[in-house]
């Protein structure tokens, strides 16, 4: 049999290391595999490897590999393909998003034997597995490469050129160890798969499998009712309840790891779009950040705005991740507490504020920024919605143009450190933090806090550090989450799948539902 | 004189707009006979064109034939069916349009629409009728016709479009030529070289012609009947001679009074005073009468009736000019 | 004919150059496509390399510069997204657009033109009135709204065509086409009709407008005066005349059909260079944005050369000279 | 006493040259050339103060140009034009604007040659207050007044042309022309579109007007009959040159050169009856490739080799009689 | 050839109201673009102002009453926003952007149409061979790359729309100008030695005016269904200033939910809207025609 399904956004290639993007991604998970896998909660799994293992001093990760994983060309699975993959991630021409990251902490990576992997970081590092699991193994028989592979940071000794990504696009060197082989790619068309029958894990069901983007929701929708497709990803919340009354329709749904939040300028000094301050910002005082949270009713929204298609949120990521507070409440909305403060900070008559959003990011982003601006200015903050399409809102949210702004973080499997230390991190170059943090957020006590989690590898400590760090970031009111995404798939009845928190769709996963 | 040709009988064709009904053709009678040429003379919107279009049944929508009877030999034009009219047209009775550059298709070649016209009416090949066609151009006067036929209209002059025209009402050997100021727009002296082509033409074939004009000159010079035409109405026929030395009607004297060539150079013209009635709700009386010079009341109360006088003319006025019967 | 070529031409090149550069520095002006491109999580440190790595870190003029230099060797750009040469990329989509596009206007005229004539021949008629009625409402609903009601009408809710998407495709010579195969008609009807309704209101007006207006022509009731049957003063005399506007009309909307199925390719998810376009726009592709236009340019001079020599084709008296 | 007009070699000559796409196509062996349309050629004659002269042509042959330069709305290409003696190049400013005013124009089509968007008031009157020849308050009256004089009453000041009648509105024209108060009148073909009767009452007005006011007249037509009628002097034109010209009496009664006579023998005339018309063959030449010598050749039945190379200028005969032929004068030395 | 006395204005009035769809259709646009006028009057709640909304009210069907007693009678956004209101501010843009945009390009494209046909020569040349490329090229895609550059914004839209429009203007104008230059009445006032400018503004232009007009109406209709595609890619008007078309194109998302009147009624406004303008404008165009008249 085969299944067709719509995805929202399209792949821009089906090379595994040439775009770190959600669709990529996704597609990326039907052929290639990673060495440790992440679950649909997004906890870390044995894939490629069987088992590892860190050091005490948690400087050396020992991975054991599967044996007996054939690629989809019929060579043999080895360490040396993980090398090669780690040597082509910095090196993939034009990669306009590289997975570099991703290896950047090992210093290191060698293979003892065919079977084994030894990899080593300067510092504790405990994020190791889940920057694993997060890129494709591919083949170095396939990519044109004979012989062994040596992996040295900076440039791999004897590798001559790397295949970019057209070569992949073809299919030429589209080769994995995954349940599906790829059968074709046509931008703007399909991704055509094929199940792998020499497949180590479990049988897929599907014979074929064809992804096609249609990147309108509503014709998303209509393609699934008229029959088009199986499967659809991201049918809007709106439609959501007339797809479940619809019995030619199943819907299911689970949780994301994705925050929606309100970012503060923590710097600005007047901020733009900022009036009746006389030039202050008042976003710098923690009362106003505070009035601001009470003033807005999370669970209003969540119902309202998200249709029920969203948790309500306090910390940056779901409680089913690691480095979750579960004694951090979601606080009672109090629009009279909120004026109260707002009064105290100085603010008597409130204030004006312009609140940045992009309009076709995020699941309802403008709607929900208009909410926001309503409940702000029943607490007296008169607030405007500046929406704009995303190309235009990052360029402007990253040369700090808002005092206030809306946007999304999706958390990878390292749970709470995901948006600690991108979104709330000083911003700190060599460190590689903060690369997100446009709000400018800078706390000495909470990057101390941060930067200890990251160079703890035992599990208790670490996360009781992030738990630590929420706290402190929930306590100064640093970024405002508002809820996490949950994510819906719709189905042709008959048909049921595993949603995964960060919100991939993986059709290995869709099966008749008896 | 043969049986006429053509009879026309009582026609009355009127035009329903929304200030009211025009009678645009009021009670005409008229004959023309093999080998005669009748001119119709008459100022502009007096009726001439809507005259020539009831004989041919093709006067469109908002207008409608409400009476009379048109008979082109022995048979009522206005009792057959639009497909014997279909037949009949361009084979039986050819017209000739006023305006040489709007008649013919600009679109097309003028064999497509020569030879469109022979099969239209002849059981004759494709190659015959472009034969036919070519002969059609040679009798016309025009150069190197085989060539000729290969052109688009535009890119012939005005008398050269002209004879085309012509040439096809000529091509099926009609019994009528109903040609409808055809020379108007033309210079006086391609005017005098497609009057001479007509003149030898009809003169080979007795075709009956009717000859719509507003030109008196050309009349006298081409017609054997003229009728002269006012505000619909037929009020004066008769030859040419006797029409043009002796009008009978104050109109048709007014019309020959007008004429610049008429009077002495130096002496003023006499031109008849106002203007043309706007044809809704004509006057009960004779149309004339407000610028008749002899008007009576008579005249405003009651419409004359035809009237024959001895010379072969047929009058409509209470009030003749003296003729010397 | 020599003269108007040159002309064309170099009001191509001029568009092409005028248009490039507008939209190089308008683009450069909206944002940085890094900000969208690369992961949120990446560090600032990944951010800088890989604009370095795209060539994005260089003063905008210079950027330019290696635009204009790749120009002169015939080489657009490279897509930021999709690391294939623009050109080649937007050719890969072309022929979808282009389907699509014609089968539209093909329609449109295969009843657009009898519609209109018969709402032109008997204007008053209630069947002339209804045609007029439906050609406003085609003429004045949004484009998108129509195709989202043909997608409710005939796949929601009658299921009979597919609701968007190409279907198989057949390759002719390399050019993939998809109405040979039954599924790829299938696929293509619904996204022609919607490209279709538009023109066909267009034409029906123009051709109703052109048909009463050339139905009173001397040179109409000449051919009936010359006892020609009806179907060949309607069918020969008329129709040649109005067919004039008409494919004057068709010519500068050729443009339009294309920059429609922008809106239709959105609606109906068909990977033509519309879809291609508005992604690049959104995702601040430039390469394949300027590339795009360039080609756009001289696809509609293309095109509307050939509108021009059909026109004097249809009319003798237009000598192609002036162009003007 | 000078002529109040006098027309010495006028010519002109309409050019269109290619543009910078033919000439890269020439480059490429395409063939754009310049054309040249000599619609008016070394046309020479005076009119007099009070004068009324006949232009008589066939289609095309540049009567209009020859009237749209005397008005002044072209610049001849060469030769002299001179108002009331003062040749246009010496006229001062004042000069220059007096021989605008004093030369007006009425045109062949009644419907066109009135602003369909104006009142009879403005379209009479909107010069004369522009130029000061009355003030914005007398503006009605001074109309009136005109109205009156062309036979219209001042009740129609306030209506628009679609309101009247060809005659009517050609009416209009002429007050339009008089409010200036001229001298010369050019009258392109200015009852043509008429009907005889109303023919007739116009050219009537038309010399009631000259005898009041003392007006010359330049009359375009192609109708003989009326420029017979109101000319004292009248000039045949061909493919932009006279041909000939004399007094009415001297060109109808006897013409002397053959285009001339071939036009008066063919002109359809009342008191000819069942006329036997014999044309002239072929038609006027284009004035883009004129023949060569004589423009009348192809046509003339008379022509010799001579009339093939020379081209006759106009000049006069023993008699004084003003002609372009080569038969009449013999071949130019 | 009646000489009855009317001015042309009362016959094109009297052929006006001969056709009651067209006087149905002229009385309809008079009363949309009144309620846009007054919008804040008209409308029930200023939509845009946010005190005025409450979350609390979101999605109600038409008909129901919010929890402050407020009767929403086509029904609330997801917002609480009243959608008559919505649809009413909404018409109000949508003609505002439209007619703004129209009336400028007419009086660009006018002016250098005019000037095109007057002057001739290489006036002429650079005008018209602009107007060609602008021709060539889809309104629809100029718009879209220019929105694209310049960004979202009511402002931009109008831009965007005049950019786009002018030059049929031009072209119009410049085809109407060059045959009225040749008519007598130029000429005759050209004899007269009266003015350039006043020839031109005072003789020419009013004579040109009537096919400006009609093509006018019809781009208006036309800016509106431009502006409502552009909103519905994504790059027309912002959110917060919501144009009919942008309703639409948001309330698509809920036509499959059942919420069908979020998108339904300003569907409805907006067909409404276009239908009336085109029918006017098809009618003026025909009693304009001297050869449709009978
Ligand atoms: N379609 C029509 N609707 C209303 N009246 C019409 C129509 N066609 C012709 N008429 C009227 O019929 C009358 C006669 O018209 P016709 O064309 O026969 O005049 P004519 O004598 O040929 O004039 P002309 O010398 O100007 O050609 C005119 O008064 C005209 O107004
Ligand atoms: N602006 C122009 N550009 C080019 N050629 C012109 C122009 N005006 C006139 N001509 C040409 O000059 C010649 C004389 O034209 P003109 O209008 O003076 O003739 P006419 O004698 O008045 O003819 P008609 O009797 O038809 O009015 C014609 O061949 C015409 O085509
Ligand atoms: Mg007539
Ligand atoms: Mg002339």
């Amino acid at each position: 049999q085969s299944l067709t399904a719509a995805f929202a956004s399209e792949p821009s290639s089906v090379d595994p290391l040439y775009h770190n993007l959600g669709p990529n991604n996704a597609t990326r998970k039907h052929m290639f595999e990673s060495l440790v896998g992440e679950d649909a909660n997004l906890a870390i799994v044995p894939e490629l490897a069987e088992s590892w293992s860190s050091s005490d001093d948690g400087l050396t990760w020992t991975f054991k590999l599967r044996q007996g994983i054939k690629f989809h060309d019929g060579g043999d699975f080895t360490a040396r393909d993980f090398l090669y993959t780690a040597c082509r991630i910095p090196n993939v021409p034009n990669s306009p998003s590289s997975m570099e990251g991703f290896i950047g902490t090992a210093e290191t990576i060698t293979a003892p034997d065919d079977f084994t992997i030894e990899v080593t970081t300067a510092a504790p590092y405990p994020l190791l597995l889940t920057d694993f699991a997060s890129f494709g193994v591919i083949s170095a028989s396939a990519n044109g490469h004979e012989g062994p592979v040596e992996y040295v940071k900076g440039g791999c000794p004897g590798i001559e050129g790397y295949l970019d990504s057209n070569a992949y696009n073809d299919g030429s060197a589209t080769v994995g160890t995954g349940p599906y082989k790829f059968v074709s790619f046509t931008p703007g068309e399909s991704v055509i798969l094929a199940r792998n029958d020499d497949y180590w894990g479990d049988a897929p069901h599907w014979e074929t499998i064809t992804i096609r983007p249609i990147t309108n929701d509503g014709a998303r929708v209509a393609a699934l009712l008229a029959g088009d497709v199986d499967v659809i990803e991201k049918p809007p919340v709106q439609d959501l309840e007339r797809l479940r009354g619809d019995e030619r329709v199943n819907v299911v749904q689970g949780p994301s790891s994705r925050v929606i939040y309100l970012h503060f300028d923590h710097e600005g000094e007047p901020s733009p779009g900022i009036e009746g301050t006389d030039g202050k910002n008042p976003m710098k005082d923690v009362r106003v950040r505070k009035a601001i949270s009470l003033a807005i009713n999370r669970p209003l929204i969540v119902d309202r705005i998200m249709g029920g298609l969203a948790v309500p949120a306090r910390q940056l990521v779901p409680d089913f991740m690691r480095g979750t507070d579960p004694a951090i409440a979601l606080e009672e909305p109090d629009l009279e507490e909120a004026k109260r403060l707002l009064a105290e900070a100085g603010y008597p008559d409130g204030f004006k504020l312009v609140i940045g959003t992009p309009n076709d990011r995020y699941i309802n982003d403008a709607q929900i920024a208009q909410a926001v601006a309503q409940m702000l200015t029943r607490a007296g903050i008169e607030t405007e919605v500046d929406a704009m399409t995303a190309s235009v809102f990052f360029s402007r949210r990253n040369n700090y143009e808002f005092s206030l702004y809306l946007a999304g973080w999706g958390s990878s499997g390292a749970g709470m450190a995901s948006p600690l230390r991108a979104l709330v991190a000083s911003q700190n170059k060599d460190k590689g933090l903060g690369g997100t943090n446009r709000g400018r957020y800078s706390n000495a006590e909470l990057d101390a806090v941060i930067e200890e989690a990251l160079s703890t590898v035992e599990t208790e400590t670490h996360d009781a550090l992030l738990r630590k760090a929420s706290n402190i970031v929930v306590d100064d009111v640093a970024i405002l989450p508002l809820h996490f995404e949950v994510t819906p798939w719709a189905l042709r009845a008959g048909l049921t799948m595993e949603p995964r928190a960060d919100q991939h769709t993986v059709l290995t996963t869709v099966r008749p539902s008896n | 004189m043969s049986a006429p040709v053509l009879s026309v009988r009582n026609l009355r064709t009127e035009f329903e707009t929304r200030a009211g009904t025009v009678t645009a053709v009021d009670g005409v009678s008229f004959d023309v006979g093999a080998g005669e040429v009748l001119g119709v003379v008459g100022e502009s919107g007096s009726g001439k064109t809507i005259t020539g279009f009831s004989v041919l049944g093709l006067v469109d929508k908002p207008g409608r034939i409400a009476a009379g009877e048109v008979i082109l030999g022995g048979r009522d034009l206005r009792k057959l069916s639009e497909a014997e009219m279909h037949k009949l047209r361009g084979d039986r009775i050819a017209m000739i349009f006023q305006d040489p550059m709007m008649t013919l298709n600009p679109v097309l070649r003028i064999d497509t629409q020569m030879i469109e016209t022979i099969l239209a009416h002849r059981d004759v090949s494709k190659g015959r009728a472009r034969e036919m066609a070519a002969e059609a151009l040679a009798l016309v006067g025009i150069p190197s016709p085989v060539e000729r036929l290969r052109t688009y209209p535009h890119e012939m002059s005005g008398g050269m479009r002209q004879r085309v025209v012509i040439a096809i009402a000529l091509m099926l050997e009609p019994d009528l030529i109903i040609a409808d100021e055809p020379t108007t727009a033309l210079d006086v002296t391609i005017q005098s070289q497609i009057l001479s082509e007509v003149q030898r033409l009809l003169a080979a074939r007795n075709t009956a012609l009717i000859w719509i004009t507003h030109d008196l000159t050309v009349v006298a010079g081409l017609a054997n009947r003229v009728a002269v035409m006012y505000a619909g109405r037929i009020v004066e026929t008769g030859p040419v001679d006797a029409l043009l030395d002796r009008p009978a009607h104050p109109y048709t004297q007014g019309l020959i009074a007008s004429i610049p060539s008429s009077v002495p150079r130096g002496e003023r013209l006499v031109p008849i005073k106002g203007m043309t009635p706007s044809l809704i709700n004509l006057p009960l009386g004779c149309a004339f009468a407000p610028r008749c010079p002899r008007a009576s009341e008579t005249c405003k109360a009651s419409r004359p009736a035809e009237q024959t006088l001895r010379d072969g003319r047929s009058l409509r006025c209470f009030h003749p000019l003296e003729v010397q019967a | 004919m020599l003269a108007y070529l040159i002309r064309r031409l170099s009001q191509a090149i001029l568009v092409m150059a005028v248009m490039a550069t507008i939209v190089f520095f308008g683009l450069y002006a909206v944002g940085n496509p890094v900000d969208l491109l690369i992961n949120p999580e990446a560090s600032l440190a990944e951010q800088e390399a890989t604009i370095a790595r795209l060539g994005l870190d260089k003063p905008v003029h210079i950027q330019f510069g290696y635009f204009l230099s790749g120009l002169v060797q015939g080489d657009l750009g490279t897509s930021f997204v999709h690391n294939r040469p623009a050109l080649e990329l937007i050719l890969s989509r072309l022929p979808a657009t282009l389907e699509l596009a014609f089968l539209g206007i093909l329609i449109a005229i295969v009843f657009g033109i009898p519609l209109g004539m018969i709402a032109g021949l008997r204007p008053n008629a209630p069947y002339s009135k209804l045609i007029m009625a439906g050609s406003v409402v085609g003429f004045s609903t949004p484009n998108f709204w129509q195709g989202l009601m043909l997608i409710m009408l005939f796949a929601v809710f009658l299921g009979w065509l597919p609701a968007g998407g190409r279907g198989d495709t057949v390759d002719v010579f390399g050019i993939p086409l998809s109405f040979l195969t039954l599924d790829g008609l299938g696929h293509l009807i619904l996204p022609a009709l919607n490209v279709a309704i538009f023109k066909m209101a267009l034409i029906i007006r123009l051709t109703r407008a052109g048909t009463s207006e050339v139905a009173l022509q001397d040179y109409v009731k000449y051919a009936r005066a010359r006892g020609l049957s009806p179907t060949r003063v309607v069918g020969v005399h008329v129709l040649k005349n109005i067919l004039i506007p008409v494919v004057t009309v068709l010519g500068l909307e050729t443009g339009n059909v294309i920059a429609f199925a922008v809106v239709t390719e959105t609606v109906f998810a068909w990977p033509g260079i519309g879809k291609l376009l508005i992604d690049s726009i959104g995702l601040l592709d430039r390469p394949v944005v300027v590339a795009y236009l360039m080609l756009t340019v001289f696809l509609f001079v293309m095109i509307n050369l050939i509108v021009d020599i059909l026109y004097s084709i249809l009319d003798p008296r237009v000598r192609i000279k002036g162009g003007r | 006493m000078t002529a109040l007009l006098s027309l010495r070699d006028i010519s002109q000559t309409y050019v269109s040259s290619p543009d910078l796409a033919e000439r890269i196509a020439n480059l490429a062996g395409a063939n754009y050339r310049e054309t040249r349309v000599r619609a008016v050629n070394g046309v020479s004659f005076d009119v007099a103060e009070g004068e009324v002269v006949g232009l008589v042509g066939e289609s095309g042959c540049g009567k209009s140009t020859l009237g749209r330069m005397v008005v002044g709305v072209e610049r001849p290409a060469s030769g002299t034009l001179a108002w009331r003696g003062t040749a246009l190049e010496d006229m001062t400013q004042a000069e220059r604007r007096q021989w605008e005013l004093e030369v007006q124009m009425i045109f062949q089509d009644p419907f066109a040659s009135l602003n369909p968007r104006m009142r009879v008031e403005q379209i009479v009157g909107e010069a004369a207050v522009i130029h000061g020849l009355i003030r914005r308050s007398e503006r009605r009256d001074y109309v009136a007044d005109l109205l009156n004089k062309v036979g219209l009453g001042a009740d129609v000041m306030t209506r628009y042309p679609h309101q009247f009648s060809g005659g009517q509105r050609q009416r209009i024209g002429i007050a339009r022309a008089l409010a200036l108060r001229p001298k010369l009148i050019v009258c392109d073909e200015a009852i043509s579109a008429l009907d005889v009767s109303i023919q007739a009452q116009v050219l009537n007005l038309f010399e009631d007007l000259r005898h009041e006011f003392g007006f010359a007249y330049l009359f375009i037509s192609h109708d003989l009959g009326a420029v017979e009628h109101i000319a004292d002097r009248v000039a045949i034109m061909y493919l932009g040159r006279l041909v000939e010209i004399g007094t009415a009496d001297e060109v109808f009664e006897n013409p002397r050169h053959p285009y001339t006579r071939a036009l008066l023998a063919e002109a359809p005339r009342l008191d000819r009856r069942g006329q036997k018309f014999t044309p002239i063959e072929g038609e006027i030449p284009s004035p883009l490739n004129p023949p060569p010598g004589c423009a009348f050749h192809p046509r003339c039945t008379q022509a010799t080799d001579a009339c093939r190379r020379q081209v006759p200028t106009l000049r006069s005969g023993k008699d004084g009689r003003l002609t372009a032929c080569i038969l009449e004068h013999g071949e130019p030395v | 050839m009646s000489v009855a006395v009317d001015t042309p204005f009362r016959r094109f009035a009297s052929d006006f109201v001969a056709s009651p769809l067209a006087v149905i259709a002229a009385v309809g646009l008079v009363l949309i673009a009144l309620m846009a006028l007054f919008a804040g009057v008209v409308a029930p709640q200023n939509p845009y102002d946010l005190a005025q909304i409450d979350i609390l009210d979101g999605s109600l069907e038409p008909g129901s009453e919010g929890f402050t007693g407020f009767r929403y009678w086509l029904g609330t956004d997801e917002q609480g926003r009243d959608m008559l209101s919505a649809m009413i501010y909404g018409l109000r843009i949508s003609l505002f952007v439209s007619f703004v945009a129209v009336t400028s390009a007419v009086l660009v494209g006018m002016a250098l149409g005019l000037l095109a046909a007057w002057r001739g020569g290489w006036i002429e040349g650079v005008i018209m061979r602009t107007v060609d490329i602008q021709l060539s090229f889809p309104a629809l895609l100029v718009a879209l790359l220019l929105l694209a550059a310049l960004g979202k914004g009511v402002d931009k839209v109008i831009i965007a729309l005049i950019l786009v429009q002018w030059a049929y203007f031009a072209r119009t104008v410049r085809a109407a100008a060059l045959v009225e230059i040749k008519k007598d009445y130029v000429m005759a006032a050209r004899a007269a030695a009266l003015p350039e400018w006043r020839i031109l503004f005072g003789h020419v232009l009013p004579n040109v005016m009537p096919p400006v007009l009609v093509i006018a109406t019809v781009q208006v209709a036309n800016a509106i269904a431009i502006e409502a595609s552009l909103s519905f890619l994504g790059v027309g008007v912002p959110i917060t200033e919501p144009s009919l078309g942008l309703l639409i194109a948001n309330g698509f998302d809920y036509l499959l939910s059942g919420r069908y009147w979020i998108s339904f009624y300003p569907g409805v406004a907006l067909l409404v809207t276009l239908v009336c303008i085109n029918m006017v404008g098809d009618h003026v165009r025909d009693i304009l025609n001297p050869r449709m008249q009978r």
